[in-house]
Formats: structure tokens, sequence, C-alpha cells
């Protein structure tokens, strides 16, 4: 049989969208292989024609759509782009899958009142408690955030990283890893943090009692997006396979398994306990990403040298 | 000898805390897989329901094949060049001596994953992608200075008339490295070997860009589910781990022996 | 015997060749590329990497020093830690020898990101460490260990030790305790026979652990990322996040190149220190 | 300072006794040498007194002192090993000064003595040269050289001079006597050089697997051994089985074959089995002679050995060989002669005790 | 097949002149001695036909062909190294059974073999014991063993008896001949034993620092050395110079002192100096006395050695010492007494060719 290669993210993730493939690889008569591959390493995939269908984000999308590594999503097959969000229109060579919201996650003992604005974060009073990941997307976005809220833009980013360097004086730890920043919330070394909303319930399982606020500027918004990859041989089976990704079925899982607002429209989520609905999209922070990667580099840099050094 | 009392003690309290110092991240991992919540020590609880799930996630077993495969293919290859590469430098004693040695040393100190993506272009322009020897082979290169530089060391020492005594009753230089010198050098050569697997087993930087579909290697699969997870499932299956390699060195040691022989006095 | 000599260096040299050396000369040129807004390369020769590493002080002292500089505490210690390890283990009577072998080689079954999580709960402030100093009276309330360099020199020891271990078991049981025995029939103490007799026979040894260990503390990784909270910038973290986040090969390249430049020149000037202050030296060449 | 007691030492190997309950002293500034075959014990026995092999049992006691527990370097004795032990990484000088640099002799001094060592194992010229740069008998004097130039209380020396040849062996043999006599050294020497055990020592030990045969002084161990085994080890000793008889001023043991040998001896009796001995060099060969030799034992010869000195005859004496050693200036002998054999025997004490 | 040819060797370590211009023939089936002081080249020699050390310039042939170039495992020796050589990884059985294996034998073959020669060296019992597990004797033996179980054409063997006691020695010894005999092996034997290189060997070589003094056959080396270092290194010799005199039937030497001793020889020339010697056994010491002994070489004893078989004198004859062996059943001499040396010397050939 015809055999379907697909780079997700790996574990939970590739679970999730792995729950219902049997129908599919039924249905069409094919079996789909996951492997565990994103960012650089995804696209270098993509690039080599190993995989047929990868995983980006905002920056890797935009990378691979300017590499030509991928195909025009065809809408005669992948015919659920038109019950997508708009926001989850990424552009003809991909499409958002689903979306997670980024807030703070606060110890309810010991930040009060809870906060309700990413500002919050840089109140003195928590100095040293408070943590924020490294250069990542949401982090770039958060930077965005204040250039725009301080008269910058994608654009003119100064304001941003002046405010970010304040926020960077405050910070003890950058944390790495989802179950680092557990422990530093467990061991009471940080109150409050830039988090995942579904890491957050995840915390929680684990029995540490945490607070999410969406802050009033917005959450911020953490975008997972699928692309097909130009010249395979199954490049049908593939868009048959995005269109599967969309279907009522896994956008239903995305909710359920990993806590992500589908990027579909019109799903009935009762009894899950995911933000969903127009305004919750609509409300996402997401920043033009095709002004940010040109500046990556720098702006990578510019982050070590005056957020992170001390 | 003679042993004092107090030369004893602080022998084994030396040895103490040796042990205590390189085990003790071990320790906490094998009490976590234990407990029923979550990745807190000390645990709450007693459950072993997290060696069950093992099985439940056929893509970490068959990671798990995947990587064993390949940390064989790899300590194999690797300690037997490498082996081969020290006692030949010893011998060689050419212009080319300084800068062979730093060749084969080289790999260390450059990050791997530079050299991957280096060689993954390189590949990917000459059509040979998707091997699993070029995998093997690109962990190889980045495992080879250990058994070189392990093996030199013992070689340093090494009394040459033992390999003479060989040639003298007939053997071939071949025979005699098989019988005299490789037998003597082992308490250099199965650390390699163990080293090189491990090294391989555990390898994320390389395999990242080199592994194909078929070859999707633990430290693939654990790097992507430790971004959503992070439960004493982990601990179990380090524990597993920990355990099988226990088993398989004292296999080792039955068939080969780890342990050394002893000069007298 | 030069002819065997060969052969038995071609294969490595070979694989070398194919599978390094040609990546190398690749990485060599890549630095002096430059790189598009969205990461490709672009082919034309600039010395501007190079340029932008070495004339700005956050690469050369921030990272690069930084890097040598914990590298090389790092190694210094887990040569003491490994050296006191392997000479615990041949001196350990044989039947106790393989297990304590196998003790030393247990930590590196485990995947390191794993095993660095668990590191972080033993320094972590409620962590076992933390407890028995406050519970010793040593400390009067739990110390900050983690995230600062001497957080993640401890984690880049806990990770070299046991290849030291091994590179030195191996040179430390092929020395005959006789000859220690002979340095105590002269008087020497057991230290004293230690110091003269052992501890110089075991150079090569010492040699090889220390080339190991500082090549794998110089590509450090995970530790610095998880032990240093994000602080401790690391070369290995910034080739690997220039190449995967900023997506700028050429550079990552350079930052390599420069790191391998470095690291074997700062290892030539230490083995041939080793070499020429130990009076071990002559001893290794002959015969 | 340096008398050593040996009490009950045994040492035991896996299932293998390696010692068996030695007692054994040797007095201050005494030569004692330890003779006997290969694999009895004697390497053994030196280590156990230097501290480096533990006994199973019993104890050693240096200038009154018990220091069975006591390690090694506490115990001031310098050793040479039977196999040199010498420090590959370190200049034959290096090796010598070693033990001198320990006890923090000034540097001139610790230089005048090695060079003074040195000169005494006509080795100065070698000052610079590594182990590895030595002939084996140039690497047996540094482990010579290493063990003296301590001037130590005790010395043991393991076969010190096996690789060396005659004349330089016996240069040693003087040095170490004079320095040994000089200094008072108690000393302990391993060899299997008869001639050098008997003509250095005071009193010589004769091992025999694991245990004492006999300890004595040369002469007595040489005329007056102690067992058949002491008779047969030291020397060549051809052995005689028989009946005493003709008591009195000219006893004689009769042979089994009907032939007699004269025998002299403590306490014989007529009419007692007693085994005699004879030494090669107390037998004279005379050409077969059915008249004059009646009643003597008769051999023929089998092969004539030159031997420098003297020629060693072998001689075939019923189904036995004797070695014979005889000036070349008798009368002529060829292999196949007939001969008749001269000689008084001497019967061996313990035997006759036995019986 | 075992003929050994070295052709004008030399070695030379650094500034360092091992061997010079080494030629010597072996041949084939001869049992060769090389005899030399400690350091003067014997194991380099040897290493050298052996192929394990390439010479600096010359050639060996083995056979009629030129080895020079070929590696040591094609050579078909057997080679004893001074250091054993055992491999510590290996029981006693496995060491000498390796070179069997490699020669792809039949277990059975091989396991009768190997205990075979390992009765030979009476280690039989031994065979599972590793090299570590064994006394010095012990290990010497195994080496021993290890060559002569592949009974190649040709046996080196560097000073493979040094460790073994006198009895096991000459057992050896005895083995060794007949096995070298019974299959014709061409062997070099390396010791410092005198008496074992003049008594087993065909013929002897001498070397003096790195060249060779004299070969020749036992007797030759010893009664006719071909110089005075020959003379004083094979067995003892006392060394005489002066002015030959009284020619004829009763020739003279005339000492320095006015003394004079009776020498022979060949081609003696009165008036001529020249240079002769005594062996110790060649001399009887008579207590001096002025009337008889008049013209004499006289001596004070010195000191008295036993020795066993005989026993030592060393006399003192003008400033030189000389070691006079001597049956004990000659007139009594104690330390002190004046003696006197009756002997007849023999004037050394080469000296009187130079002359
Ligand atoms: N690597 C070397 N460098 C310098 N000189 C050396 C080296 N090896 C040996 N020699 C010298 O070469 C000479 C000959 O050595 P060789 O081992 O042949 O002596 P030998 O006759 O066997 O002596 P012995 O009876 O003591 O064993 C010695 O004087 C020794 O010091
Ligand atoms: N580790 C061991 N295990 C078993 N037996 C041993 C061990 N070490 C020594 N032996 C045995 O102990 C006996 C005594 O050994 P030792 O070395 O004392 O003999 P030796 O008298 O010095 O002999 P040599 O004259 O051959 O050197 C030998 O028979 C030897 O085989
Ligand atoms: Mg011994
Ligand atoms: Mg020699």
């Amino acid at each position: 049989t015809k055999e379907l290669v697909v780079a997700a993210f790996g574990g939970a993730y590739t679970d999730a969208i792995k729950k219902n493939v049997a129908t599919f690889e039924k249905e069409n008569g094919v079996t789909v292989t996951f492997v565990p591959a994103s960012g650089a390493d995804g696209l270098a995939k993509a690039m080599a024609r190993e995989v047929d269908v990868i995983h980006a984000d905002m920056a890797w999308a935009y990378r691979g759509e300017a590499q030509g590594a991928f195909e025009k999503l065809d809408p005669a097959i992948v015919t659920n782009l038109s019950t997508l969000y708009p926001k989850a229109r990424f552009s003809d060579y991909g499409v958002v899958t689903n979306f997670g919201q980024y807030g703070i996650a606060y110890n309810p003992k010991e930040v009060s009142p809870a906060p309700t604005s990413w500002l919050d974060l840089w109140d003195p009073q928590y100095a040293g408690a408070v943590t924020t990941a490294g250069f990542d997307a949401a982090n770039i976005e958060l930077l965005v955030l204040m250039a725009k809220l301080n008269g910058g833009s994608e654009d003119n980013i100064d304001p941003g990283f002046a405010k970010m360097a304040e926020l960077g004086k405050q910070i003890t730890v950058f944390y790495s890893q989802h179950p680092q920043l557990l422990d530093l919330f467990r061991n009471g070394e940080v109150v409050m943090a830039r988090w995942l909303r579904g890491r957050v319930d995840w915390a929680r399982k684990q029995g540490v009692e945490l607070g999410f606020a969406v802050p009033k500027e917005g959450a911020i918004g953490l975008v997972s997006t699928v692309h097909v990859v130009k010249d395979r041989p199954n490049k049908e089976l593939a868009m048959k396979f995005v269109n599967y990704l969309l279907s009522e079925t896994s956008q239903k899982t995305y909710a359920s398994d990993l806590g992500y607002t589908p990027a579909r429209a019109g799903l009935d989520l009762t009894g899950i306990d995911v933000p969903y609905g127009e305004d919750v999209v609509g409300s996402l922070l997401i920043a033009d990403w095709k002004k940010i990667v040109p500046q990556m580099d720098a702006w990578k840099e510019r982050w070590e040298k005056e957020v992170v050094a001390r | 000898m003679h042993k004092t009392i107090l030369g004893t003690t602080l022998w084994y309290l030396g040895t103490l805390a040796f042990y205590v110092f390189l085990l003790a991240p071990l320790a906490i991992l094998v009490a976590v897989s234990f407990n029923p919540v979550a990745m807190v020590f000390p645990p709450q609880g007693f459950t072993l329901a997290w060696y069950g799930t093992i099985l439940e996630k056929p893509d970490f077993l068959h990671a798990a094949f995947a990587s064993t495969l390949l940390g064989v293919m790899t300590a194999v290859i690797c300690t037997g060049f490498g082996v081969l590469a020290a006692i030949g430098l010893r011998r060689y004693d050419g212009p080319l001596k300084g800068p062979i040695t730093s060749l084969l040393m080289a790999p260390l100190f450059i990050p791997a994953v530079i050299v991957a993506l280096a060689l993954f272009q390189i590949l990917f322009m000459m059509g040979i992608l998707n091997n699993i020897w070029t995998l093997v082979a690109a962990h190889v290169v980045v495992t080879i200075p250990y058994p070189v530089r392990n093996v030199m060391a013992q070689l340093e020492g090494f009394e040459g008339s033992l390999e003479e005594a060989a040639l003298s009753v007939g053997a071939t230089p071949r025979q005699a490295l098989l019988r005299v010198t490789l037998p003597l050098l082992k308490a250099s050569i199965i650390p390699s070997l163990i080293i090189t697997f491990v090294l391989s087993w555990n390898n994320y930087t390389v395999s990242v860009f080199l592994a194909s579909k078929d070859w999707v290697t633990l430290p693939l699969q654990l790097r992507a589910y430790l971004q959503y997870e992070y439960q004493p499932f982990v601990a179990a299956m380090s524990t597993m781990l920990i355990i099988a390699s226990v088993v398989l060195l004292v296999l080792v040691d039955r068939t080969v022996g780890l342990g050394a022989m002893r000069k007298r006095g | 015997m030069k002819r065997p000599a060969t052969i038995l260096l071609l294969p490595s040299v070979t694989i070398l060749g194919a599978f390094f050396v040609l990546p190398l000369i690749w990485i060599l040129i890549l630095s002096f590329l430059g790189s598009s807004p969205t990461g490709e390369v672009v082919g034309e020769f600039t010395l501007g990497n190079y340029a932008r590493f070495l004339t700005d002080s956050y690469y050369l002292t921030d990272l690069l020093w930084r890097t040598i500089r914990l590298a090389a505490v790092a190694t210094l210690f887990s040569v003491l830690v490994g050296y006191v390890g392997a000479l615990l283990i041949v001196r350990a009577d044989p039947a106790a020898q393989r297990w304590m072998i196998l003790l030393v080689m247990l930590p590196l079954w485990v995947n390191l990101v794993v095993r660095t999580l668990a590191l972080m709960v033993v320094l972590g402030r409620t962590g076992p460490l933390n407890q028995l100093l406050v519970g010793l009276g040593i400390a009067d309330r739990p110390l900050q260990l983690l995230y600062n360099e001497t957080a993640v020199v401890i984690g880049m020891i806990q990770v070299a030790v046991p290849f030291v271990v091994m590179a030195i078991y191996g040179v430390l049981q092929s020395i005959p305790r006789q000859l220690e025995h002979a340095a105590m029939t002269v008087g020497a103490t057991p230290l004293a026979a230690f110091r003269r007799v052992t501890l110089p026979l075991s150079v090569p040894g010492i040699l090889a652990g220390s080339v190991l260990a500082f090549g794998i503390n110089i590509e450090s990784f995970v530790v610095p990322i998880l032990l240093g909270g994000g602080r401790v910038r690391f070369m290995s973290v910034a080739a690997y996040e220039t190449a995967t986040v900023s997506n700028n090969l050429p550079f990552a390249a350079t930052i390599g190149i420069i790191l391998l430049v470095v690291a074997m020149a700062l290892l030539g000037l230490y083995q041939w220190a080793v070499r020429s202050a130990g009076r071990a030296a002559p001893a290794l060449q002959a015969g | 300072m340096g008398q050593i007691s040996v009490r009950d030492i045994t040492k035991v190997w896996g299932a293998f006794d390696a010692l068996k309950h030695i007692d054994l002293d040797v007095r201050e500034g005494e030569f004692l040498s330890i003779l006997g075959p290969s694999g009895c014990g004697k390497s053994t026995l030196l280590r156990i007194i230097a501290g480096l092999e533990a006994p199973t049992s019993g104890q050693i006691h240096i200038a009154g002192r018990d220091v069975t527990r006591d390690p090694v370097w506490k115990r001031r004795i310098g050793l040479v090993f039977q196999n040199f032990a010498l420090w590959p990484h370190l200049t034959v000088f290096r090796n010598v000064s070693m033990g001198l640099e320990l006890r923090r002799l000034k540097k001139d001094e610790i230089r005048r003595r090695v060079l003074e060592a040195l000169r005494m194992v006509q080795l100065e010229p070698l000052a610079e040269r590594l182990p590895s740069q030595l002939s084996g008998g140039q690497q047996q004097r540094v482990a010579l050289a290493r063990a003296i130039v301590l001037k130590p209380d005790v010395l043991l020396l393991d076969e010190p001079l096996s690789a060396l040849d005659k004349n330089l062996r016996q240069d040693m043999q003087v040095e170490l006597k004079t320095l040994q006599q000089t200094l008072g050294l108690t000393t302990v020497f391993v060899t299997h050089d008869q001639e050098e055990a008997l003509s250095l020592s005071d009193r010589v030990v004769v091992m025999d697997r694991g245990a004492i045969g006999q300890v004595d002084v040369p002469e007595a161990i040489y005329n007056r051994p102690a067992s058949e085994y002491v008779a047969r080890f030291v020397g060549e000793a051809f052995l005689f089985r028989g009946i005493v008889s003709g008591s009195g001023a000219r006893p004689m043991l009769r042979l089994p074959d009907g032939t007699s040998v004269p025998v002299e001896g403590e306490r014989l009796q007529t009419g007692r089995e007693a085994v005699a001995f004879v030494r090669p060099e107390w037998v004279e060969l005379e050409p077969y002679d059915v008249h004059s030799h009646t009643g003597a034992p008769r051999g023929v010869i089998d092969r004539l050995m030159f031997f420098g000195q003297t020629s060693d005859y072998l001689v075939r004496v019923a189904d036995r060989q004797l070695r014979v050693k005889r000036r070349p200036d008798g009368p002529a002998l060829s292999p196949g002669n007939d001969v008749a054999l001269i000689c008084k025997a001497r019967v061996l004490a313990a035997q006759v005790d036995a019986a």
C-alpha cells in the first residue's frame, strides 16, 4: 500500500492527530507514518522531499513558503478550508489547524489581585519571581506587542526591546521546558509566568494550583500550520490528509486532547473546557510574521544582548 | 598489603561520595517512577502503573528498537575503526601523524548540529539521503574520538614485547592483534563500546537531521514528548533503561568480561 | 611496520574524510557566505560573519570566553572527580570492580534532558541537597543552587565524569601495582607512591580524559540551557539556535568553525604543557 | 636494629599452600641466604617480610617490634624485586634517587649517594637512560642500586644477580658483602646459585615446598645436610641406601647389589638401614680393575661434559646417573669405559635418627 | 634448513653503537652459545636475528635466504624473551598452545604437544594458572615451553634458565640438549652461565661491547682464548705480563718483580714481551718456603670463601687478587699465611702474534 509521511510536533500532539487516522487510512488505502520533526529539521526534511506533510509555526511556514517547499493547497480536495475562521487561512501554501492561547499563569496564593494585563509581569512587587521563556514565537509576539503599545511596530521594534529589557531585569530564570516551569511554580521560585493555557490545565492535574489570566491586551496566539510538501508522489493523498486534519472529528480532538482552540468554525464543544468562538480567535494577538521573519536573526541577537544579558 | 582502619574507612567514604554524586539524579528518577501523581520528589505514593503505560506507547517501543539497532551498529563500527586507528597511530610514524590525530579528535570540538546540517545538505545534493548507513556513518563520526582517545591512552603503557612474543610463535600481525593486543586492551575497548553505544543511543543533534522516517530514534521521540508531557512515565522508562543496561552489562561481563586481570603484587 | 599502520588508519580516515572533512569544508565555505532574510544561503564571498563575531564583545566575551571558561573549569573538576573514581574502581577488589564500572556507566543510559531535569530536582530549592544542608545546619535557609554558572558547571561535571572514568580506568588498570609497591619499599607513603609513580604513569589517561571532557563540555547544550536558567549563554547553544531559530546557517557555521579552531588550539597548548611539565614525557615516547 | 623474626607464617593462595608454618630468625647484621627450588615460596616469604603480601596467618617482627600490620613504607626495608619493577617513566638516576628524595635529603647529598650507588653497580655512565633503554642485566643492577642506596636496616634481595655474567656477579657479590659488613645490614638473599649462597652467607636456609628444610651455616648445609632433600638440593649428591655393616673403625654400607661403600657418620649402628650420600668431588674414578676394586661400586662412563675448570663425567651406576667432577689431569677416561667409584659416603644424620 | 648467517650487522641506538659489524655463521643443527658481559649486545643480536629489531645495516640470512626484510612471523623461529613476555590474559596452557593454534593443528594434537612441553619444563600441574599466579622460575619455564613446543627450525634463547635453581637448570639443560639433538634444531643460546655455555655448546661466541671477541669450540675458548679479554671473561684468569726467558724445554716468564713463572704456548721467543694467564685450578698453593720456592710468585691469603665442592682462596699477589679454587684436602691454609703459587701459565696466542 501507499505510504504518507507526516512530520508533526510529536508527543501528545502527534498522539492527538493520530487518534482517528485509522479511518483515514482505511478510506484511502494508505498507511500514515508520523515522524517527530518541526522547525528547521521539519523544513529540511521537506526540502529533501522526505515527507509529504509538515507541521510548522508562523516563522517556518513563511520560510518554507519563501523557499518554495510547499504545494498550493487545492480547495477542491481540501474542502474543509471553507469551514475555517479567516485567521486560519495562513496562505495558499498552508493552513492553520489550531490555535493556542498564551496568557499569564499565576499562583493565586501569592499574586493578588489576579493579573489582568501583560504589563502585570512588569510589576516590581514580583520582581525575581516572574518568568517567561527564551526567544520563542510567543515572546516575539510579546515583543511586538510591547513595541506597538509604546509607539512602535514590527518595523520599529526598539520600543519593544526597551520594554522587554526591563522585564529581563526582573527575571531570574528563563524557562525552556514546560516541566521546568512546573517545578518552578511548585517550589515557589516563580509566582507568575507567561504560559500556555493547555499547560496550565496540565499543571493543575499535576497537583499545582494555578490561576490563568487572559490579559486585557489579548491572549498571544499559538499557531500550528500544516503544509503539503512539493514534488512528492502522493500529493493528492497529502491534500486529503490536510483535509482530514480540518475535519470535524479531528478538530474536536485538538480541543479535547490538547486544549487548543480549533481552527474550524461551528463546532459543538460542549463539555470541553476550551475557549472557542469567533471572538476568541479574533482577539488572539498574531503579528505580521512576514515582516518578522527577515529580522529574526537580528532580533535574536538583540534579545540575547538586551533582554537576557544582565 | 595491609590496610589501616582509618584508610579503609576513608576509602569507603570516598567511594560512597563518588557514587552519590554520580547517581543521585538516577535515584530521584527511580523513586519518582513509582509516584502515582506527578514527577515530584519525594514521591507521594506508590504505583507501578507508569510501567504499564510504556507498553501503550508503540512509538516509543519502536524508537527504542531503532535506537538500539543504530547504537549497536555505531558502537561496533566506531569502536572497531577507533581501535584500529589508535593502534595504527601508535605504529605510524610518518609526517601525517599529528594531523591525523587532530582529525580524529576534531569532531569533539565542533557543535555536532552544524556538522549534521552540513552533512545533510551535502547528502541532499548528492541525493543519498534516507539511508541508514549515512546515519550510522554520521554517528560514527561524532563518536569516534572516544574509542581512539581511550585506546591510545591505554596503548601508551602497553608492553610491546607481548605482541612481539606472538609474532615469534608465528602469528601474523593481524593474528597478534586479535589474540594478544585486543584482549589486553579490553579495559579500554569494552568501555569504548559501551560509551559509543550510549552516545549514539542518546544522540539528538545528528539524528534530528539525518534520521529517516524508519529510523526515528528514542531521543527524537522523547524530546518531542517532553515538549508536551512530563509524567512519571519518563521516569519509569528511564528506570527500565537502567535495568536493561544493568542486565546487558552483566551479560557483557559474563561473556567478554568487564573486569580486568590484575598483575601480581 | 609502516604498511600495516596505514591499513589500520584507513577505515577511520576514510569515514571521517567522507562524513566529517567534507561537511567541514562545506561549513568553512558557508562561513564565508551570506544569508538571505528567509534563510537561503547567498552565494557570494563575505567576511561579514567573522567580522560580526570577532568585533562584538557579546560574542567574544559573553559567548566564547564564557564557554571556554566554564568548559575548562568543568573539565578540571571532571578530571579530578573522574580520576578519583577510576582509582577507587581500580583499587577495589576484582569482584567489586565490574559492578563499580557498571554503576559509573549507568547515568549514560538515561536521556540527558531527563537526567538534567532530575539533577534540577536534586539541586532545587526544596530538593534533597538543600534539605540536607539545612538539616545539617550548614545553611540556615535553602540556597539558590540552580540557574547560575555554578549549576552549569556542576551539571557538566555530572555529564563528563563517566567518560573521564572510562578513559582513565584503562590506563590505571595497566599500570602494575608493583611499581607503587617498589616505591613503598624505598619509603614512600601510599600518597607519595601514588604521586611519584602512578600519577605520572597515568598521564596518558589524564590527557585522554581531559580531551574528552573538554570536548563534551565545550559542546554542552542541554546542560547550560536547563541549568543556566536561560542566562548562561554557550557556543553550541548559540550555533544551534542560529541555525534553527534565526535560520542563519552561514553564521552558525562561523560559530562552529571558531569554536573548533579555538578549542583545538587550546587543546594543543594544553597537551604540550602537560607533556613538557610531567617528567613523564620521555618515558611515554620511548619504546 | 634489624633482626627479623618470622613466626609461624602461613600463606595460602586459594587451595594452594605457598608457605606452611614458617619459623625463622634472622639475626642482626646477618647475611642469610634462602635457597630452594623454583616455586617453593622464596619470593612469597620475602614479600611477606617486606609487607607487600599479607600472610594468611603468623607474625613478622623486625627489631623486636611486631610489624605484621605495619605498612611497607614504615618497615625501613630495602627490597630488590625478582622482576626489577623499575619505574618506566624515570631515568636510572631518578629511579635510584627516589628513596632519598622521599627522605628530603639535600640535592648534593642525593647526587653524591646516587652516583656512589651507580658506581657500585657500574652504571654511572647510564644515569640518564630510561629503563626501557637498558639491557636486562643493566636493569637488574638499577634495581639493586635503588635498594642499597638507602642503606636500610634490612635488605631483602630476590635473586638480585640472576641476570649478570659471572665477572660482574662476583664484583657485585663483593660489593654487597662489603656493604653489608661495613654497615651491618641484616640481609636476606634469595638466590638459586648455590655457590653464591654458600660463599656469601652467614647462614643458609633451604626451603622445600613452602616449608623450611634446614637452616644452618653453609658448611653444615653442605657437609651435614639434614635430609635427603637438602643433600640432593644443595650441591650434587649421589645417594646410597643400604645396611650398615663392618662397624668400628671402617664402617661400610652394603648396597642391595652386593657392593659396599665405606661410610662415615655419627651413631652408626651395624645392621640398621641407612642412607648415605657422596658429593661428586668426593669421588675418584679409576678405570675398573677386577682385582683391586672388588666390592667397590662400579659404573660406566656415559658422557663427558666440558666445563672449564673441571670436566664432568656422567657415570651410569646401576640405573642412576652420577655426575662426577674431575680435573682433567687424571688417567684418561672415555665414554664406555668401566670405572670404579672410589669414595667415602656420609650417612645422613636425619636418616639415622629416623631409623 | 636452519643455518643462520649474520652479515656485517650494525645496530645504533642514538649515539650508542650496540652492535658493530657483527659477522657470524651458525651452522645447521648447531648449538651455539653467546657469552658476554651485561649490556654487550647479546639480546640485541638475538632480536635482530629474530626480526624484532631492524639492524641499522647488514643482512641476516636464514637457510640461505636473505630474511633481513622479512617480518618475524615468516622466519619460523622460536624465541625465549629475556623478560619472558608471557601473555597475562592467557593461562599457562594457552600461552603455550597459541603457536600451535595459529598453525591450525587439531585440538588433540595441540593438547598432546602442549602437555608434552609442559611436562618437559615440569609445569604440567600448573597448566590452568595465569602467569600472574606463577613464581619467577615458573614463568620462565612457561616462556621456554612456549618456544620449544613449536619445534621451530631455529631456536633463539635469551637467558632461558637464569631464574632456575641448579637442579632444575640441569634438568632443563639436558632436555634442551636432547630436543636440540633429536630434532636437529639450530639453537642460539644466550647465557651468562659459562659452565652452561661451555658444557652445552658446539661452539661459543664471546662478545665484547658490541663486537665478537672469539668464536670457537668450548675447549678452545677456555684453554686458548684469543685475547686477554676472552681469557678474563671466560673462567677466571690471572694474567702475568713479562719477558720470556729460559726458552727451549722450560720456558719461563720473568715478571717485573723478579719472580718467574713457567709458561707454555706456541712460538715463544726469548726476550720478547708476552702476556700469560693461569686458571685458578691450574694453581697449587703451598705454604711459602724460602728454600724450595725461590723465584716463584708469592702471595698472602686474604680470605677463605666456602663454596661447596671446593673452597676459594682469595690470594693477594703484588697488589692484585687471585681467586684460587682448592679442594679442602691439601695442607691447611688460613688468612694471613704466605703462600707460593705453583703453576704453569699459558701465553696468550694473540698476544704473541701481536708482539
Ligand atoms: N633503546 C635503547 N637506547 C639506547 N641504548 C640501548 C637501548 N636498548 C638497549 N640499549 C643498549 O644496548 C646495549 C645492548 O643491549 P642488550 O640488551 O643487547 O644487552 P645484553 O647483552 O643482552 O645485556 P644483558 O646481559 O644485560 O641482558 C646495552 O648497553 C643497552 O644499554
Ligand atoms: N596468585 C597466586 N595464586 C596461586 N598460586 C600462586 C600465586 N602466586 C604464587 N603462587 C604459587 O606460590 C608458589 C610460591 O611462589 P614464589 O614466587 O614465592 O616462588 P619462588 O620460590 O620465588 O620461586 P622462583 O624461584 O621460581 O621465583 C609458587 O608455586 C607459585 O606457583
Ligand atoms: Mg621468586
Ligand atoms: Mg640481554
